[in-house]
C-alpha cells in the first residue's frame, strides 16, 4: 500500500521529468520574439522560480516559440516545469492558456474526474493527477504554471480565469 | 498516568508520560501509526491542558477583571492563576508576565511600544526606548523571521541601523563577534535563546553582559527553550523574552511577553482599547499598571489558563528531567542520521548545547519530496525553511526536513523516523548505494 | 438539539436552544440557578463550539499552512473551513477575513497598518492610508474604548485630529451631525454599528454615504451586532469591519477584521514575524498576500475553528430568528423596569432598533451594589463603565448596571432579573414607596 | 440565606455610613498643617476619590488633624472612607500608618481569622471583613485607604509595607 500511494503521486514520468527536466537554464530567446518574463515564490517552501516565454507572430496568431526557466524545487515542480515546457512549446497562445486552466482545473479536483478533452489536452501532465490529494503539494505543481501566466501576461496574452 | 514530583524521569516515566497525550494515539495514512516529529512547529496537548480549556467553557466562562457576578470573580481567579504558573515555569513575577496572541504577538507587543515611545508617546519615561537615526538594533543570523522581520521594520520606521551577528558552519551564533557588533550604538540586542532550524542552544551569559556594558536592551526568543530546558529568566537577566503557549504543550492563540518590572512600568502600550486604560475622555486616556497595560480588549481566557495548566504539567514532569529525556532523543537521533549516506545535519552534530531539534538534507532528493515519503511511513516532520531563510541561504540551502521531539517523543518515534529516512534516496533513485529496490 | 434550518424559530425552539448550552446548568450564590444576562460582555459558548475546539486538539492539532504530513493538512482545511464560515456568516468572501486575537486586536491592527503607512511603510500602493497633520479621523460618542483610544493614539502619532459625533438624550449618534464633523479633511470614519451600553443600533447607510462623498474609509465596529442581528458586509458597504468571537458564542482568544480584498491589497502588515512573508534576507521581506499579510506567527488554529463552527451554528438557527427572538426579550426587559420605582434605562426606551442589552440607573444606589444584590440572586449582569467611559460622561454618570441577552436568554431569566432588581432600593433603604421591608 | 449573605457583606454599619458619610465634602485645613491630596481611580468601575489630608506636629510626631475627601463610589467605597476618616481623624500618623496595613491584611483574607490585636485597632473597620469573599469587591473597600496612604506619602509619611 505505501509504495502504491507514493508510487500514485511520483509517477515514474514524474520522476523521470525531475531528473533531467526540459527547459532548464535560461537560454536566449529567438530573433525577434517577444519575451515574457516572470518570477514566482512558492511562500509555503521559499522554493522560487524564474521562468522565460518567448512569443512569435505565427499568421497573426501569437505562438509560444520556447518556455526556459531556473530556479530550485521540488520533484513536483521541477517535474511539472518540464512537462509544461513541452506541452507550451510550438503550441500557439491560445492553446496553452487552455492548458494552464485545465491543469489548475486538475489540481483543484478533489476526486472526481476530469472531461475526456481535457485529459486529452493535457497528455503527460495527467500524471501530475494524483498531486491533488495533497493539498500542501498542489502549490508545487502549480508554481511553474502560474510563472508562465505570469509571463505571457506580460507579452498580451491573457489566459481566462482568474487566480 | 499520576504525576508524581521527581527531580527526574527514566524512560519508563516518560513511557507513562505519553499516554498522557490523545492525539498521538491516532493513525494517519493507510492506517500507520502517527509518528510527530514535528513539536518544534507546534507541541501536541495533554488532557490536563484540554481538560483545563474545555472545563473554563463549560463551568467558569466569564468576562474577567470587570464583573461583579460569581462567574467573573472566578474567571478572574483562574486567569490570574494561570499567570502566576506561567511565571513559576520560567523564573519570573506575575506580574512580569503579559498575555500576548503568540510569540510573534509579543515580539511586535515590544517592537509597537519602541515605536510608540520613539514618536514620543509614553511621557519622559518611555523616553529610554526611544530609537533615533543612528541607534542600532542588534539581531543574530539564525534568528525565526518572528525575532527579525519585527526589527527591521522598526529600523525602517524609525531610522535605525539593523546589525547581526553570523552563524558558523556548525549553526552556532559566533559569540566571539559580540563585542565589535554590539557597541554602544547598539539600544536593543534581540536573539534567540535555541534556533528552531539548528537547535543550538545559545549561551546567554555573553550576551546579557555585553548588552550590559554597551547599555543595550535584551530580548531573548524563548519559544523553543521554553517547552525543552529550566529556563530561570531572572538568573538568565535578560530584559525582556517571549514564548508561545502551543509549542509548550499549552492551547493555541496564546503567548507572553516577559518583561522586567521596571521596563514594563516604563513602556507605553502597544495596543489600545478596552481593560488597558483608567480614565478616558473623547481627547485622551491614562494607561493601567503593567501587565494589564499591555493586554487591550477581553483576553484570550480560556487560552491562557490552558497555558497555565501546560506550565503545571511541565512543573510537575520537572524541566531538568525533561531536558535529559530529550537529549537521549537527540543522541538517538544525530547517531541514526550519521549512519545514513547522503543525509547531511544543518547544525550542531553533538547532543551538546543543543535542542532534540534536528534539520537535514538528503543528497539529490528536494526537502519537500524526503518529507513527503516520511509522511507516507506516518512520520510528521516539517519541511520548508522554517521562518528562517537567512540562517537557511547562509547555508546555501532553501529548505531542510526538521525532525523535533517533545516530552513524548520516544526512542521507536525515532527508529521508525529513521527506517523510512534510510529509504527515501532509493524510492527517489539518487542511491550512491547499490541499487536499492524501489 | 437537532437544528433544522428555519427562517424564524419560535419560542419553544429557542427553549431547545438553551439546552445547547451547558454552563447555564449551573448553580451559582448559595445553589441558585445561575441566569447569565452578561451576554454583550461574552456569551457563553454552545456544546458544538466547545466540541469543536477539543476536537481539533484530540484529532488535527498541527501547525497550519506549512507542514507536508497528513495532520498538517487537515489543520489547514479546518482553519480555511473556518474561515469560509464567518466569512458567510457575515456577507464576506473568506480572502476579507482576517484572525485576530479579538475585536480591539482587529482594530489595532488597522491603527497600526494605517500608522506604518503615515510613516511610508508599503510602498506607493498604501499612501492613499497615510495620515498627516490636517486629516482628521472621526469616531463617534458612542464608541467603546476600543475603538476610540487606538484612533486618538493614532492621531498623537501622525499628527491628525480626531473629531466625534455626539449622541443624543435617548443614546442614538446624532446622523444628523454627519455632515457638519465628517468633512473633507475626514480619511477615517470609524463607528459603532451597536453600542454596548445603550443598545443602540446605528443606520450605516448615512455614515457609508457621508464618508463615501468626503473620500473617507468607513471602520465599523460589529462586536455588538455580529452576534445579534443579520449582519450582510457587502450589502452594507463599510470598508472595514471588526468583531470577536467570544461574543459571538466563539471562543476566547480569537476576532476577526474585515477588509475590502482591494484595500487588504493596499494596507501595509501591521504586525511581523512567520508566515506573513514570502522572500526574506537579513536586510529586508516582501509580504504575503492578505489575509496572510496580517496574520504574523502561529495562528490561534483551534479558536478559530471554534469561531467557524459558532458561525454555523449562528447561520443554522437563522439571523433573522435570533434577532427576533432577542427583541422580545428587549421588550419584556424594558417593560419590566418601566415598571419599576427609580430606574432609569440608559439608551433607548421602545424596541426599535435596539439590542437586548439594556443599561440601567437605580436612583440612590451605586451600580455595583445593584449588580451584587442581583448576583446574589444568582444573576450575572454587568456594573461599570462598560469600557465606554465617555458615553457614560456624556450622561453625567460613572456607572450603570446593564442587562443584555444573547440567544439562549428566557424570558424566565428576564422575570428573575427584574423580581430581584425590584428589591434593591429597599434593600439599600432608599425606596420612596412606603416601607419595604429589608 | 440570601439575607444572610447579603447582610454579612452590607452589615448596617456599612449602608449607615454610606448614607451619612464622615468627611465628605473637601474643607480647607487648619491654619499651619501640613496639607497632603491625592487622587485615586478604581479601575474597575471608573469610581474616583479625592481625598486630603491634614498633619500638624504635635510634640514632634506627626498627627493626623483631618481627613476629607470627594468623589463617587458605591456604598462599599463610600462607607470605607466614612469610617477611615474616624479612625484617622487626631491619631498619630504611626498608627494610622499601621492601621492601613492592618485594613489590607484585612482585605485579602479569604477565611482565617485576623489577630485580635488588629482586629482591636481596626473597630469599626472590621465590619468590611465579609468584603474579602467578594474579590471584586476588595478594590471598592482598599479605595479610600490607599487613597489616604498616597496623600501621607505626599507630606513625608510613608507607612510600612508595600503596594
Ligand atoms: C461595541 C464593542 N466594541 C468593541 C469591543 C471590544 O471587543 P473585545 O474586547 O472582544 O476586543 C466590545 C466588547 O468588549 C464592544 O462591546
Ligand atoms: C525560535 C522561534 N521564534 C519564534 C517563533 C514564533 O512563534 P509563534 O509562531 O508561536 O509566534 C518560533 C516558532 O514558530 C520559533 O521557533
Ligand atoms: S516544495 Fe517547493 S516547490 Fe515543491
Ligand atoms: S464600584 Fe466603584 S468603588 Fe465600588
Amino acid at each position: 500500500m505505501t509504495v502504491s500511494a507514493m508510487e500514485q503521486l511520483y509517477q515514474q514520468l514524474i520522476l523521470d521529468h525531475a531528473r533531467a527536466p526540459h527547459g532548464h537554464g535560461l537560454v536566449p530567446a529567438p530573433d525577434g520574439d517577444a519575451v515574457g518574463e516572470s518570477f514566482a515564490v512558492n511562500p509555503t517552501c521559499g522554493d522560487e522560480v524564474r521562468l522565460r516565454v518567448a512569443l512569435r507572430l505565427d499568421d497573426g496568431r501569437p505562438v509560444v516559440d520556447s518556455v526556459c526557466w531556473e530556479g530550485q524545487g521540488c520533484s513536483i515542480s521541477r517535474a511539472s516545469l518540464s512537462v509544461l515546457t513541452e506541452l507550451a512549446d510550438g503550441q500557439d497562445a491560445a492553446t496553452v492558456g487552455a492548458r494552464i486552466e485545465s491543469f489548475r482545473t486538475l489540481m483543484h479536483l478533489r476526486g472526481g474526474g476530469l472531461e475526456p478533452e481535457l485529459e486529452d489536452e493535457l497528455g503527460d501532465a495527467m500524471a501530475f493527477a494524483g498531486v491533488a490529494k495533497y493539498p500542501a503539494r498542489i502549490k508545487c505543481a502549480l508554481l511553474g504554471w502560474m510563472a508562465l501566466r505570469d509571463a505571457l501576461t506580460k507579452v498580451g496574452v491573457h489566459p481566462e480565469g482568474t487566480e | 498516568m499520576a504525576l508524581v514530583m521527581t527531580e527526574k524521569l527514566g524512560t519508563h516515566e516518560f513511557a507513562a508520560v505519553r499516554a498522557d497525550f490523545p492525539l498521538l494515539a491516532r493513525n494517519v495514512r493507510d492506517g500507520r501509526p502517527l509518528v510527530y516529529l514535528d513539536s518544534a512547529a507546534t507541541a501536541q496537548k495533554p488532557e490536563v491542558v484540554i481538560d483545563a480549556e474545555q472545563d473554563f467553557y463549560l463551568h467558569h466562562n466569564a468576562a474577567v477583571h470587570r464583573g461583579a457576578h460569581q462567574l467573573a470573580e472566578e474567571a478572574t481567579e483562574l486567569f490570574e492563576r494561570a499567570r502566576e504558573s506561567v511565571a513559576a515555569l520560567v523564573g519570573a513575577d506575575p506580574g512580569e508576565i503579559v498575555w500576548t496572541g503568540n510569540a510573534t504577538g509579543a515580539i511586535n507587543v515590544l517592537a509597537h511600544a519602541i515605536g510608540h515611545a520613539s514618536l514620543g508617546r509614553g511621557g519622559a519615561a518611555a523616553q529610554r526606548f526611544a530609537l533615533a537615526p543612528g541607534d542600532e538594533v542588534v539581531v543574530t543570523g539564525a534568528e525565526h523571521h518572528s525575532n527579525l522581520i519585527p526589527w527591521q521594520e522598526l529600523c525602517a520606521r524609525t531610522g535605525a541601523t539593523l546589525r547581526w551577528i553570523p552563524v558558523s558552519d556548525e549553526g552556532r551564533i559566533l559569540t566571539n563577534r559580540l563585542e565589535d557588533i554590539v557597541t554602544d550604538r547598539c539600544r536593543v540586542l534581540a536573539f534567540t535563546h535555541a534556533s528552531n532550524v539548528t537547535g543550538a542552544v545559545t549561551p546567554v551569559a555573553p550576551f546579557v553582559a555585553r548588552a550590559h556594558d554597551v547599555g543595550a536592551l535584551t530580548v531573548l526568543d524563548a519559544c523553543q527553550s521554553v517547552p525543552n530546558l529550566p529556563v530561570d529568566l531572572h538568573a538568565l537577566g535578560v530584559d525582556f523574552a517571549v514564548f508561545s503557549g502551543h509549542k509548550m504543550l499549552g492551547p493555541t492563540g496564546v503567548g507572553a511577553l516577559y518583561g522586567r518590572r521596571e521596563l514594563l512600568e516604563a513602556l507605553p502600550p502597544a495596543n489600545y482599547g478596552g481593560l488597558m486604560v483608567e480614565v478616558v475622555t473623547m481627547e485622551s486616556a491614562t494607561y493601567s499598571m503593567p501587565p494589564q497595560r499591555f493586554e487591550a480588549g477581553t483576553q484570550m481566557v480560556a487560552q491562557a489558563v490552558g497555558m497555565g495548566a501546560a506550565a503545571e504539567y511541565l512543573r510537575e514532569l520537572g524541566m531538568d528531567a525533561v531536558a535529559e529525556h530529550e537529549r537521549g532523543i537527540t543522541g538517538r537521533l544525530l547517531g541514526g542520521i550519521a549512519e545514513l549516506d547522503g543525509v547531511r545535519v544543518i547544525g550542531p552534530t553533538t547532543s551538546d548545547q543543543r535542542l532534540a531539534v534536528v534539520s537535514f538534507v538528503v543528497d539529490g532528493v528536494h526537502a519537500h519530496d524526503v518529507g513527503q515519503l516520511l509522511d507516507d511511513a506516518g512520520v510528521a516532520v516539517r519541511v520548508g525553511h522554517h521562518c528562517a531563510q537567512p540562517l537557511h541561504r547562509r547555508f546555501g540551502i532553501a529548505a531542510t526536513a526538521r525532525a523535533s521531539a517533545s516530552v513524548y517523543t520516544n526512542e521507536a518515534d525515532v527508529d521508525t523516523f529513521l527506517e523510512a529516512l534510510g529509504r527515501v534516496r532509493g524510492f527517489f533513485g539518487v542511491s550512491d548505494r547499490t541499487a536499492v529496490a524501489r
